[in-house]
């Protein structure tokens, strides 16, 4: 162990020796949710292979600056992530991070970043206060690309009260399920309306039988479904003879989700969404992700989403040209003329907006024939 | 001093410099983070080793009582405004509490009903920190929990790692007392056998449920300090992987040896850190490396360092002390047995029924009768194992009846067993010390601990003199599984001679022993007679028995059929019928 | 709540509950047999999931599924004895008596990572094994049941019942007590103790590997499923008795009707209860609710 | 049945047995004694092949024991009833019966209720109890319990390992009268007890083992004769 540490600590300094020498690699640190309950290493893999992507076009523009991904895993556990960022920080000596999948893990190294000065882009996780809760501070390190799920909800419940007379919520019971819940609770309250039933379900549950009764019970038309394993809910439906629309976040959006529940079952399921497969762009996107991961892309959005992430940080590092996080930082935030592949503006980032989803840019998608296409309504 | 005190004195020194100088000699501020984490994780994982290494008892649930002394003082500070010092205090309290309440469950539980109940503990903790969120904030965590910084903000993360790496040291000293105390070994006596335990006078119940609790605060103050370390505390880190990773550290450094979690900590931290970027076989590696550590070095690291070293003890040799003084049985104060209308039902079944005895101080009185008579029974009921259905135990005038059989033993009546109760983990000398009470108050035996002046070496010359007197000075090194049948049972008799009895309850003292080996025992017991100790032996062997009873009594199907003195039961026709046979002679 | 709803959340109950007795049997012959068991059962059974999962969506017939999962699961519990218990004699107590949590994690982690690299790390559904679609209901007044759980019901109780055969008319359950009392004895009673030892451990697997079989249809199959039907095997044996096979099967079918209606009455701390309700047990009634503590005879 | 060349054994880098030699033919009752620690118990389990003798021979029925699992020289017929019994406590006294006459190959089901009969007739306690598990029987009971046990294996060499530990006076009787019938009957006996004017009582020939080592060795009759002698090796 003594002996692999002073091996590493030898190379580094290596390392550190011949780039200051030749060309310096800029290094990108990256903590992704890869490891742990599916729902999340289905995000972090997905926002990742957007990102890797991104790198592998980058490159092929041949960059005057080389860019290196330094990817861990923070095992979707706060205490790794908080470690792994140290280290990131520390030992690595990168000068932005990228990630992560759990909102909590964001919230718990985010303020070691601030302190530290190193600029992160947050994502895919989607908590409302990542961003908000630093952007007071001159300046802020901390930007987000990714969806806030506080305008998924919205669009989700300005559609939702038109349409429907009776609602319920199915949420998981993590904090992610608890406080959408009442994110939820208090949107519809704005909006005049009552939830006509609100059951909870624990992350790993395998049977939703007894929540969905209460849906049907409660004549709920449309079931806002806010659980981590997105197809649960649409098991009971067969044999409890009950079929209300679904609506939830952009992970039911995942071409794993289809897979599980089926092209018929998933059909008229709206969620919130930031890339239409309608766009020719977006398309190729799409076909490109095939070709490159084959089954193992899972999630269009979210790999389109790190896409578009890779192309704003790798920008940003390209034209500080060397690693200076200050620099970087104001890079970011400078940064103009991106052709996002998501619907991230060409100028994602001012200094009061750290978000490259604003609300105007989150609209709902639809499954239709097996594809997510905009909802119309 | 000793050579070992003396390595130990120059490793402590050597770790608190080490400790002052490791945030200057650190390549980078990120080893003094990693220096935090190990000394945390340190400190819980010292607290499973106990549990596990010495009292026997499994725990798949500690990561609860890391998160609960982590959310503890991380709420108080937060929303009470606590200084960190009260929220640690009362962070420790409450895992104290919460120790205590599943050490009560842990107690009534044994083995696999023991793991699945600290598995559910576990389970319930990380839900409810999970989910009650209003309390814990679930994944979204609490957060601006206060760092220990003493307002230096700079200085932070090395204050914080001299904090909690003296913290590890203190902690690595008392482990280190624990296990090479007295202690220590009335914990394995415990883990290995309850009831020779309490037949040395150890509480079990409270024992077991404070080592619990204790490996509970120790867990807890590794969560307190997770707490101030990082600022931010959500559930997401106390799942069932935090308690595995736990087991792990304690079982790759070698369960039971106070150095291994020391060991096995630098390793699971340096193993998760070199897998780090490693995340897509990061299972497989960690899954193979544990398989290979526990299958190829069983004994833990510190057992590998000991083998490579070649220190394996070896110290089996017989020790030559010059002509010790033989061995004085000491007259312990003289108490007589009295047992009125005793009677046990086994679920409807009467093994003794309306049973009376009297014996006078210092007499032997023997208990006779077939198989299955209820002569074990009566024994186990007098030393207190089981509650008699009916009657009344007087020792010494004083009725002990109520009274648990450590409460009894500690009152001087002692006892052998019938089916071996001896500690396989430790040396047949070590089995007769743990007879014996503790000579110095706690205060002094830690410091005579410390500085390794005569640490119990009274209590090892009495106890040579001891095996001596009985027969066994050449195995006092020995393991007692590596010892015949009937020599295990004079290694009983002597760690009950070692406790001074008043009163003696030998059951079965020569089974498994020939005539001549019998006929020593006898002397014993005669010179334990003089001494003014009342026995009560159980005993097939006729001519041992008539060769030292006083009286006797004979059961059959838990009647007392007849009583008196010897020469008038080897005539009495019923006991001839019922027990003795024709061979009433030979036998 | 309505008599309908009670019928059919006791009809989910059931089937869930089945699965867990299985489950819990490859714990409890195995504790029988060597006090040690296999802390990653609920991995198997996820590997089994895999298993029939991959096969089912290859084309094989159903009955061969099963038969070639069976084999498979044979075969991994050969080796999880041959790797992970049988060495543990060699090491004595130094390792505490309690290794064997460590060994078979460890197997198991390495078993979650392989089938993360073959089948990725995402959840699935097995398709259905008995009918042509997952979808395919009885109803039964207003109660839809899944042709599936009943199935799947109906299997388990044959697996149940093969089971007790096995453990009470057959010279190998006997052999099991045998072993489990003292190894030494057993052999000098002509009883093949590793060979006995071998058997439980394929038993059990194969146990796990029926339950994997038949939960396919029913949940989302995920590498990390594992822990969760551990705890839940665990907490059935709890309340059985790892004393008392017959035990097993009424804990078995208590737990996941209790699961079924907690979740009815409080969907957020659903299963919570039903732990609660166990270590409660345990603390009242150290060996469960069928267990017999042996008396102390000395 | 069985012989003893020049045996060895041990556990590790401690040698238990040095050189013993023995045997014993069918229809004989030989009879090992010595103190406590002696290396009677090991001797046992040496021919057992439990523990592997590190020097020397074994021939038990003309095969040599060395290459055969415990298990298997049990089904052979080499039986070994080990110190306390050793009665599946969870087993009914039947099944306990049973336990190793279903491992004897070719012994068909009827042939087993025969046994099961036979057993029954020598000691009429065990068909009283035979549902009764075996951890409720007392001392005595497990003692037969367990030579049936054997009997019911079809044993060509009986050992057996201090059958008398903690049993009254008159159990012991019972089982020593049947040991020496059964050797009347044909059946070779090797018997280690502690109780070694009754083990001579009965036994055709006898040997006294001291540190590991055979030093005495003779018919039962002379040994019986030099008592005192026989007492030096004991203490």
């Amino acid at each position: 162990m003594k002996r692999a540490r002073s091996l590493a600590l030898a190379a580094a300094i290596a390392a550190f020796c011949t780039s200051a020498l030749a060309q310096e690699t800029v290094k990108v640190g990256v903590v992704q949710g890869l490891s742990g309950p599916p729902a999340i290493t289905d995000f972090g893999e997905s926002y990742l292979q957007g990102l890797k992507l991104a790198l592998k076009d980058h490159l092929a523009k041949s960059p005057k600056t080389k860019i290196e991904l330094v990817v861990y895993d923070d095992e979707a556990n706060p205490q790794r992530a908080v470690s792994v960022v140290q280290r990131l920080v520390q030992n690595d000596r990168v000068p932005v991070v990228v990630g992560t999948v759990s909102s909590g893990n964001v919230l718990a190294f985010a303020p070691i970043l601030q302190r530290a000065g190193i600029p992160l882009v947050a994502g895919p996780s989607i908590a409302t206060p990542i961003t908000t809760q630093f952007i007071d501070q001159k300046p802020s390190y901390i930007f987000r690309c990714s969806m806030v799920e506080k305008f998924q909800i919205e669009a989700i419940l300005d559609w939702g009260v038109k349409t429907f007379k009776k609602i319920g919520l199915v949420h998981s019971t993590t904090g992610y399920g608890s406080v959408t819940a009442k994110e939820v609770e208090a949107g519809l309250k704005a909006r005049g309306r009552e939830l006509v039933a609100t059951e909870a379900a624990a992350p790993g549950v395998n049977d939703l039988t007894p929540q969905m009764i209460k849906m049907r019970d409660a004549g709920a038309e449309l079931v806002l479904n806010f659980h981590e394993s997105f197809e649960l809910v649409y098991r009971p439906m067969a044999r409890l003879d009950y079929r209300p629309v679904i609506a939830g976040n952009w992970g039911l959006s995942s071409l794993k989700v289809e897979q599980i529940v089926g092209r018929e079952a998933i059909e008229g399921t709206v969620m919130g969404q930031a890339l239409d497969l309608a766009d020719p762009k977006a398309k190729a996107f799409d076909d490109r992700m095939r070709k490159e991961y084959g089954s193992d892309y899972r999630w269009p959005v979210l790999a389109a989403l790190g896409y578009d992430t890779g192309q704003v940080v790798f920008a940003a590092v390209e034209k500080v040209g060397k690693s200076d996080p200050k620099a970087i930082r104001d890079a970011l935030e400078a940064i103009d003329g991106i052709a996002a592949i998501s619907a991230t503006p060409a100028k994602p980032f001012s200094p009061t907006d750290h978000e490259c989803l604003d609300k105007e840019h989150v609209f709902l998608g639809v499954w239709k024939g097996g594809q997510v296409v905009r909802l119309k309504y | 001093m000793s050579a070992d005190t003396r390595l130990r004195l120059v490793g402590y020194a050597a770790a608190a410099l080490l400790i002052v100088l490791l945030p200057s000699l650190a390549p980078n501020p990120f080893y003094v983070h990693l220096g935090q984490i190990y000394a945390y994780t340190a400190i819980a994982v010292i607290g499973l080793n106990i549990l596990l290494g010495l009292s026997g008892q499994m725990s798949l649930g500690h990561g609860g009582f890391y998160a609960i002394g982590c959310y503890a003082t991380a709420i108080l500070a937060t929303t009470l405004g606590w200084p960190i010092g009260l929220t640690a205090l009362a962070g420790l309290l409450l895992t104290l509490l919460a120790g205590l309440a599943v050490g009560m469950v842990a107690l009534r539980t044994r083995g696999l009903y023991l793991a699945m109940a600290t598995l559910a503990f576990g389970f319930i903790v990380e839900i409810l920190a999970q989910r009650w969120v209003g309390l814990t904030g679930g994944t979204m965590g609490l957060m601006a929990i206060p760092q220990i910084d003493f307002g230096n903000f700079a200085m932070g993360p090395t204050y914080f790692f001299w904090v909690a790496a003296g913290l590890l040291l203190l902690c690595q000293i008392g482990s280190d007392y624990l296990f090479g105390s007295a202690t220590g070994r009335r914990l394995r006596a415990i883990k290995e056998s309850e009831a020779f335990a309490q037949t040395v006078g150890l509480n079990v119940p409270a024992w077991r449920i404070g080592i619990f609790a204790a490996s509970a605060v120790f867990a807890g103050l590794a969560g307190i300090l997770f707490a101030h370390q990082s600022g931010f505390v959500s559930s997401d880190a106390f799942n069932i992987r935090l308690t595995i990773g736990l087991l792990i550290a304690a079982v790759i450094g070698g369960l039971g040896n106070s150095w291994g979690p020391l060991l096995g900590t630098a390793v699971l931290l340096g193993l998760t850190e070199t897998i780090a970027s490693l995340h897509q076989y990061g299972p497989m590696i960690y899954g193979s490396i544990l398989l290979a550590v526990l299958l190829l070095v069983p004994e833990g690291l510190v057992g590998l360092f000991r083998r490579l070293a070649g220190k394996r003890r070896q110290d089996a040799a017989v020790e030559t002390a010059p002509a010790r003084p033989a061995y004085e049985i000491e007259s312990a104060q003289p108490r007589d047995l009295v047992v009125e209308g005793l009677s046990k039902n086994y679920a409807g079944v009467s093994a003794l029924t309306t049973v009376s005895l009297s014996i006078a101080p210092g007499q032997v009185h023997a208990l006779i009768g077939p198989n299955g008579a209820g002569k074990s029974t009566f024994i186990n009921v007098v030393a207190g194992l089981y509650r008699p259905s009916a009657g009344r135990i007087l020792l010494g005038g004083e009725d002990v009846t109520a009274l648990a059989a450590h409460q009894r033993a500690r009152l001087g009546l002692v006892r052998t067993f019938q089916n071996l109760q001896l500690i396989g983990g430790v040396d047949v000398l070590a089995n007769v010390m743990l007879g014996m009470r503790a000579r110095d108050g706690i205060v002094t035996d830690v410091a005579r601990w410390f500085t390794g002046r005569g640490h119990e070496a009274g209590e090892r010359e009495e106890a040579l003199a001891i095996l001596e007197l009985v027969g066994l000075g050449p195995y006092a090194h020995h393991l007692p599984k590596d010892l015949a049948y009937g020599h295990r049972k004079l290694v009983e008799l002597a760690r009950a001679i070692a406790q001074r009895p008043s009163v003696l309850l030998l059951d079965e003292p020569v089974a498994g022993l020939n005539p001549l080996e019998a006929q020593a025992i006898a002397g014993i017991v005669r010179r334990l007679k003089e001494a003014g100790i009342t026995v009560l032996v159980v005993e097939h062997n006729m001519d041992f028995v008539m060769g030292i009873a006083d009286t006797i009594t004979v059961l059959d199907f838990g009647h007392a059929i007849a009583a008196g003195l010897p020469a008038a039961i080897q005539a009495d026709p019923a006991v001839l019928r019922a027990y003795l046979g024709q061979e009433t002679q030979a036998a | 709540m309505s008599f309908t709803n009670a019928l059919q959340l006791l009809i989910s109950g059931i089937a869930v509950g089945a699965i867990y007795t299985l489950t819990a049997k490859g714990l409890f012959i195995a504790h029988l047999a060597t006090h040690r068991l296999n802390f990653g059962q609920g991995d198997f059974l996820m590997v089994g999931a895999y298993l029939s999962l991959g096969l089912l969506l290859a084309g094989v017939p159903a009955p061969l599924v099963l038969l070639a999962v069976l084999a498979a699961m044979a075969i991994l519990g050969w080796g999880l004895e041959r790797v992970a218990i049988r060495p543990l004699d060699r090491a004595g107590d130094q390792t505490g008596g309690y290794a064997w949590v460590l060994t078979t994690a460890g197997c198991a982690l390495i078993l979650q990572n392989v089938v993360e690299l073959v089948w990725g790390k995402s959840a699935q559904y097995a398709p259905p094994i008995f009918s042509a679609t997952r979808n395919n209901v009885v109803r039964i007044g207003e109660v839809g049941i899944f042709v599936e759980e009943l199935a799947i019901i109906l299997v388990a109780f044959l697996a149940v019942t093969a089971f007790y055969v096995f453990l009470f008319r057959t010279r190998w359950g006997k052999a099991i007590y045998a072993v489990a009392f003292n190894p030494e004895a057993a052999a000098l009673l002509g009883v093949n103790v590793k060979g006995t030892v071998i058997l439980v451990f394929v038993l059990a697997s194969m146990l796990a590997g029926i339950s994997g079989f038949l939960v396919g249809p029913l949940v989302s199959v995920q590498p990390h499923m594992g822990l969760v039907f551990t705890i839940k095997a665990f907490a059935v044996a709890s309340i059985g008795g790892f004393s008392n096979p017959l035990g097993l099967l009424a804990g078995g079918l208590l737990f996941g009707i209790a699961e079924a209606y907690s979740n009815y009455f409080d969907s957020a701390f659903g299963d919570l209860y039903p732990l609660i309700a166990v270590l409660i047990l345990l603390a009242f009634r150290p060996t469960g609710l069928f267990g017999t503590r042996a008396a102390d005879v000395r | 049945m069985i012989t003893l060349e020049n045996v060895s054994a041990g556990f590790g880098v401690v040698q238990v047995l040095h050189d013993v030699s023995l045997a014993v033919p069918a229809g004989r009752l030989v009879s090992v004694i010595g103190a406590n620690g002696a290396g009677k118990t090991t001797l046992l389990r040496t021919i057992s092949n439990v523990v592997r003798p590190s020097a020397g021979r074994i021939v038990f029925d003309g095969t040599p024991t060395m290459a055969s699992e415990p298990h298997r020289l049990a089904r052979a017929g080499l039986v070994h009833v080990p110190q306390g019994r050793q009665i599946v406590p969870t087993l009914s006294v039947r099944d306990n019966l049973l336990i190793g006459a279903q491992r004897v190959a070719g012994l068909g089901a009827a042939e087993i209720e025969t046994g099961l009969a036979r057993e029954f007739a020598r000691f009429p306690v065990l068909d009283k109890r035979q549902d009764i598990l075996g951890g409720n029987l007392s001392g005595g009971e497990q003692q037969m319990l367990a030579v049936s046990r054997a009997l019911m294996m079809r044993p060509k060499l009986l050992m057996l390992d201090e059958p008398s530990l903690g049993l009254a006076p008159q159990v012991v009787r019972t089982i020593l009268d049947a040991l020496r019938s059964l050797a009347d009957g044909g059946l070779a006996i090797l018997l280690v007890e502690q109780l070694a004017h009754l083990a001579l009582e009965i036994a055709d020939e006898g040997h006294v083992m001291q540190r590991g080592r055979v030093v005495i060795s003779g018919p039962a009759e002379d040994l019986r004769k030099s008592r005192s002698l026989i007492d030096s090796y004991l203490g």
